[in-house]
């Protein structure tokens, strides 16, 4: 009975990996610069459209596709940048405003570049297979995609809890007045944390471009997941983003096998179940 | 100071945005040719692909006729179906009201057409649907060129009786469309004495749109000992299907489908598709003369293979073309006047073969065809392995 | 010396192992002037939150009038007869100040009263007594600094309480102001019992018949301002806090 | 007890001609003009509801498509048993209501970006529930053909356009009139005083989960009654009218209005539907990036919101503070 689970656990493992590196970006633009960005969804699709188009088949290609990715997501950073910098103190929902509208035109744009056309890259021969995991096959670059993503994580997590940088991040998330005692320009702050953002996106977009491929639905796809793991996890929290990705990565995986006849509504009732449970625990003040 | 400037400039574009709009809505009613045709399809969202083929189908029997229906001049008004009927009733609501038009044609989604169907036959104008849609109860004013949502699983199901030995698993999108595609296979199957593999005997259905990941079904399919898989699927989600599929345990399990390599998705889906049947009433490579002239016309015009969304579009324009040809000259050319020629059109000569309407579905009656995936040169093609069944009477 | 009004019974309010409000007894008598002080960190503004039930205690009862009120929301032990004041002044900031004053008036009367709009006159002469009868159709969000901190008192006061929690009301007004706000607070009725955490000494001297001192979470010591003065612990732990008083 | 000061006479005279010149529109425009105004009838209700809860009640939703589609496909139910559209109307804001207490409790515990996606999950859930319940609902395709019923019992059926336009929009106006009394009451005042300051609204003895669950209960209602109208004027309803996309447009409408003001977000709501609906037919394709630019161009052009635009006109004093 274990076996019919492995690959759905094992799948939504990598799953989970990808959107936390999406979401990762997202949390750390909200926690640390106090952003609501929904334009994070059309960044992780314009790494995934410019690695795609310079994938060839070869490793070189799939490395020049990330670097590609980065280099998008970077772009893309600076000129959300330019457009939040004018709004400081106008509030998330002008930021949403703002970032919406982006996101749609931008997304309009892409597809002009691009094409309609869903798009996946080439990958090296090597990776376009399946490999046997436990007597089943499962795809091989997926299994890569954990081990990569994993790698992503655990560097991450060294950033955050080990450097004077990671430490800064922990302490502006937990207490925004902070960036003003840091005596850091908070301009300075939302350019940083928009560009490392950014490029976490379009490195996402490019890595998982074979799995969550780049298409006219996937900027509002990507952006609806990683705002649910976002905010189940937490709001700024890189540890929280990372169990909620892995946990929305169970729910879409596993879920499905375990609850069939609910499969629909799995996702949207576990995310309002997760939200109000922590509701009510956290709960010990009522000012 | 700078507010007030910033207060003028945001008056001034409201203002004009005012005007515009009054200007867009005012402006061009009536139409300059004799005959005004109004074309819906989704050139926007999930299905813009398709909904460009349709109507780059319906474009090209115009650029290649003249610009004309029966000698009449055609005044082609294309409207934006969008992602559903959200967007394409008002959509069409404007194709109505304020262009005015004779006639309605296209349509990607079988949502939108049950929202249009609704407004064709209360304004009493034919509608020629060009793509999938369901079965309604009246539809005097309507008419398509593509099939009925369940027929390519009826022409195909005993084929896939009669070749496959064993068990077969039946797995679809969780939507309207999606369970008539499958309801048509399951149904014919199962009532030929076929036995679906699936566990509690019924379809598997995997949430639509939001499903791209297909690994859990897939692996529960292997476990299954199905001898063979039907599915439907289109745009992204037979892309995530088919690449997926290649890479599961269910990989070495015979696929068919319908419509699943169908269009700009096959090359996205690149060598996993290779080798998979699929049933279709139309393929690029049938050797008739309509269908060369027709290749060679699209061919000249676009890099991508013709398709069935944009030869039922092309097949549309003809119908139109064909039945406005019937009224007289000195009579004027109503909806009224078209309907009723479309009705009294016989058979018609097609790219994909002969076909004519069914006299109370309104659908056409014709032949169906297995086609399957393979490498033509560079380019992976579908090709024609042998006609199926002739369904639509 | 009246009833006891407010009493806190053994409680305590811990985060983790951190107790900020440990075991602490306190009793408010009926038309008391009662000032709680201690150095930063004692615990005085988590004492009046337990005591409004703006935070819940992990140890301990809170009583109001002989009732426990434990487990009871803000909002309840408000229609109990608890007004009571922020450190940020807490206003309606896009009302007026008379309809900041009507509201917090408002769950203590009449459906009647409340929907028919009569009757301003209780109000105006609220805001008249401190002064801010002038700033009756001022939003609340255009007031000073030291006139919010007034407006605050007169809302606190609005629902007639019967114990009002104020929490440093002093702090970042001018001299002037406090002047104000120390006539103001004479003209609290006699009927309201009035706890204040205070750091502001001469308010506190000014005001406050009986001081309890808050250190590390616990009471060291109750008592009239000279007696609490002149307690050794006291001045050990709180140096020059009270001065010479 | 409150001083109005929302209005001023100029403010006055501009909703006096608005209301006049939407009475008489079907005397100078063409059908097409009318059908896409009585669209915005119905999606203005739910702009005005989902103002009523982001910007008075403080609590910004994804969600009122959910109540939406509760009276969209309750009055389409009506429709079916031939009763007249005052019926459909308040049946729909009826069921909403109840729909929105059983749903508030929830709600009403949760604050900013939290809110946002809890209400974004009940909308989520409702349209997908839309989609699963055929028999209820007609699956995803939807219920495409409700009967035309009168506006009143033994009237005429509403067919004709300018039957329709008049009808959606006289009943749209009725419940933005009640909606705005009710809020220029002591409750409106009860409300943005919750959003402006909690803690002191507790303090003060107002049960403030209450007063939010009982704004959420008739925010509902508010929009059950805009899904009735949906019903009355396009005669068909299917999951697509009701899911994320129209809740997150409308979202953005009403931050475009101004959120705090229910004739901004019906502003808001006429622009999108006519860069939508009206613009953009005449580039085919190109509604996503017109759609974009509008959100570019409202944000950097209209700082406070068409509702500030207003102000600055002197349309209306504002609210002060909000």
């Amino acid at each position: 009975m274990i076996d019919a689970y492995l690959i759905p656990a094992v799948n939504g493992l990598a799953y989970g990996l990808l959107l936390f590196t999406v979401a990762a970006g997202l949390t750390l633009i909200f926690g640390v610069a106090d952003v609501l960005n929904l334009a994070h969804g059309t960044v992780y699709v314009a790494g995934g459209y410019v690695a795609v188009s310079v994938s060839d088949g070869t490793w070189a290609g799939l490395g020049l596709g990330v670097l590609a990715g980065a280099a998008a997501g970077l772009v893309s950073g600076a000129v959300l940048w330019a457009a939040l910098t004018p709004l400081s103190g106008r509030g998330h929902l002008t930021q949403a405003l703002l970032t919406f509208g982006i996101a749609l035109a931008g997304g309009a744009l892409l597809e002009k570049a691009f094409g309609a056309d869903e798009l996946r890259p080439v990958l090296p021969a090597a990776l376009d297979g399946s490999v046997d995991l436990a007597g089943h096959r499962f795809p091989t670059y997926r299994l890569l995609f954990i081990a990569v993503a994993a790698v992503l994580a655990v560097a991450g997590w060294l950033v955050i809890t080990r450097t004077r940088v990671g430490a800064r991040v922990r302490a502006v998330v937990d207490d925004r007045d902070m960036v003003a005692a840091l005596g850091v320009d908070p301009r300075v702050v939302l350019a940083a944390v928009l560009a490392v953002g950014g490029a976490l996106a379009g490195v996402a977009g490019a890595l998982g471009a074979p799995i969550l491929g780049p298409g006219p639905s996937t900027a509002p796809q990507t952006l609806l997941l990683s705002l649910i793991v976002v905010v189940v996890g937490g709001l700024g929290s890189i540890g929280g983003a990372f169990l909620a990705a892995i946990a929305v990565g169970q729910v879409q995986s596993l879920g499905v096998v375990l609850l069939p006849s609910v499969s629909p509504y799995l996702l949207f009732a576990a995310m309002a179940v997760a939200l109000l449970v922590r509701g009510w625990r956290g709960r010990g003040v009522t000012a | 100071m700078r507010t007030r400037v910033r207060t003028l400039v945001a008056v001034t574009t409201a203002a004009l945005v005012g005007v515009t709009a009054t200007a867009c809505t005012g402006g061009d009613e009536g139409g300059s040719g004799d005959v005004t045709i109004g074309f819906v399809a989704s050139l926007s969202g999930t299905y813009q692909t398709v909904g460009e083929d349709m109507r780059d189908g319906f474009q090209l029997y115009l650029d290649t006729h003249g610009g004309k229906f029966g000698g009449r001049t055609v005044d082609l008004r294309v409207a934006d179906e969008g992602d559903g009927p959200a967007t394409a009733t008002p959509a069409a609501e404007r194709l109505v009201q304020q262009d005015e038009v004779d006639a309605l044609a296209g349509i990607v989604g079988g949502g939108s057409y049950a929202a249009i169907a609704a407004l064709a036959q209360e304004n009493e104008l034919p509608l020629v649907g060009a793509n999938g849609r369901p079965d309604l109860p009246d539809n005097s004013w309507l008419w398509h060129t593509s099939y009925i949502s369940d027929e390519p699983g009826i022409a195909i199901a005993p084929y896939v009786k009669d070749n496959v030995d064993g068990p077969v698993y039946a797995i679809g999108p969780d939507y309207q469309g999606g369970h008539d595609e499958l309801r048509g296979f399951v149904d014919t199957y199962t009532q030929l004495g076929g036995v679906l593999a699936n566990p509690d005997g019924e379809t598997k259905w995997t949430p639509f749109p939001q499903t791209t990941d297909f690994l859990p079904y897939l692996n529960e399919i292997a476990m299954t000992g199905a001898k063979a898989v039907y599915c439907f699927y289109a745009g992204k989600a037979a892309v995530d299907f088919v690449k997926q599929y290649a890479q599961s345990d269910a990989a070495d399990i015979p696929l068919y489908g319908a419509f699943l390599t169908e269009g700009a998705v096959l090359a996205a889906q690149g060598d996993a598709a290779e080798g998979i049947r699929n049933v279709l009433n139309y393929s690029p490579d049938l050797d008739n003369p309509a269908n060369r002239t027709f290749v060679a016309e699209w061919s000249a015009k676009f890099p991508r293979q013709p398709t069935t969304f944009a030869m039922a579009s092309y097949d549309a324009a003809a119908v139109l073309d064909r039945a406005i040809a019937t009224i007289p000259e000195d009579q004027e050319v109503t909806s009224a006047a078209i309907n009723d020629a479309i009705s009294g059109l016989g058979v018609i000569d097609s790219p994909r073969g002969t076909w004519q309407f069914n006299p109370t579905t309104h659908s056409p009656i014709q032949r169906w065809y297995l086609r399957q995936v393979a490498k033509d040169g560079e380019m992976l093609s579908n090709m024609l392995i042998e006609d199926l069944a002739t369904v639509g009477n | 010396m009246g009833k006891p009004v407010l009493e806190l019974r053994g409680t305590g309010r811990a985060y983790g192992a951190l107790k900020a409000v440990d075991d602490v007894d306190l009793t408010v008598h009926a038309g008391a002037r009662h000032a709680l002080i201690g150095p930063n960190g004692a615990g005085k503004s988590t004492l009046l939150h337990l005591a409004a039930g703006n935070l819940r205690p992990t140890a301990g009862r809170v009583l109001l009038a002989g009732r426990d009120v434990t487990r009871h929301g803000p909002a309840r032990r408000a229609r109990l007869g608890v007004g009571r004041t922020f450190q940020t002044p807490a206003l309606i900031g896009s009302a007026d100040c008379l309809t900041n004053v009507a509201l917090a008036a408002w769950p203590a009367q009449t459906f009647r009263a409340r929907w028919l709009r009569r009757d301003h006159a209780p109000h105006l002469a609220r805001l008249d007594a401190l002064g801010l009868a002038d700033d009756a159709a001022t939003p609340a969000a255009a007031l000073s600094h030291g006139r919010r901190r007034l407006l605050e008192l007169a809302v606190a006061l609005a629902a007639s309480p019967r114990l009002l929690l104020l929490d440093e009301p002093a702090a970042g007004l001018t001299d002037d102001d406090v002047g104000l706000l120390l006539t103001a607070l004479g003209t609290i009725g006699a009927e309201v019992a009035v706890l204040l955490v205070e750091h502001h000494q001469e308010l506190v001297r000014a005001f406050a018949g009986t001081v309890t001192v808050l250190h590390q979470g616990a009471v060291v010591t109750t008592g009239t301002p000279a007696e609490v003065a002149a307690d050794p612990r006291v001045r050990e732990i709180y140096q020059g806090a009270l001065g010479a008083a | 007890m409150i001083p109005t000061r929302l209005r001023t006479p100029l403010g006055i005279a501009a909703a006096v001609v608005a209301v006049a010149a939407l009475l008489l529109l079907p005397t100078v425009a063409d059908n097409y003009t009318l059908i896409t105004v009585s669209r915005v009838a119905g999606l203005g209700l739910l702009a005005a509801s989902t103002a009523l809860m982001t910007g008075v009640a403080g609590l910004p939703t994804l969600g009122q498509i959910a109540p939406y589609a509760v009276g969209a496909y309750t009055a389409a139910h009506l429709a079916h048993l031939a009763l007249p559209g005052l019926v459909q109307l308040l049946g729909a804001a009826a069921a909403a209501a109840v729909f929105s207490l059983a749903t508030g409790a929830a709600v009403v515990q949760t604050r900013g970006v939290i809110c946002l996606m809890v209400t974004l999950a009940i909308g989520e859930l409702t349209a997908i529930t839309a989609g699963q319940w055929t028999s209820l609902t007609g699956g995803t395709d939807g219920m495409p053909r409700v009967p035309a019923t009168p506006a009143l019992p033994g009237g005429e059926n509403l067919v004709k356009v300018p039957d329709v336009y008049t009808y959606t929009v006289v009943a749209a106006l009725a419940v933005l009139a009640v909606t705005m009394l009710v809020l220029r009451s002591p409750a409106g005042t009860l409300i943005r005083g919750c959003r402006d300051n909690e803690a002191r609204m507790r303090a003060s003895g107002h049960r403030v989960s209450l007063t939010l669950l009982w704004t959420f209960t008739g925010a509902g209602a508010i929009a059950g009654a805009g899904g009735a109208l949906l019903v009355s004027s396009q005669r068909t309803v299917s999951p697509s009218n009701v899911g994320f996309e129209v809740a997150a447009l409308v979202l953005l409408a009403v931050v475009i209005g101004g959120a705090a003001s229910i004739p901004g977000a019906l502003a808001g709501v006429a622009a999108v539907v006519a860069v939508r609906d009206t613009i953009a037919p005449k580039l085919p394709g190109e509604a996503p990036l017109l759609l974009g630019v509008l959100f570019i161009a409202a944000v950097y052009l209209l700082p406070g919101g068409l509702s500030g635009v207003a102000a600055r006109l002197g349309l209306h004093n504002g609210e002060a503070g909000a």
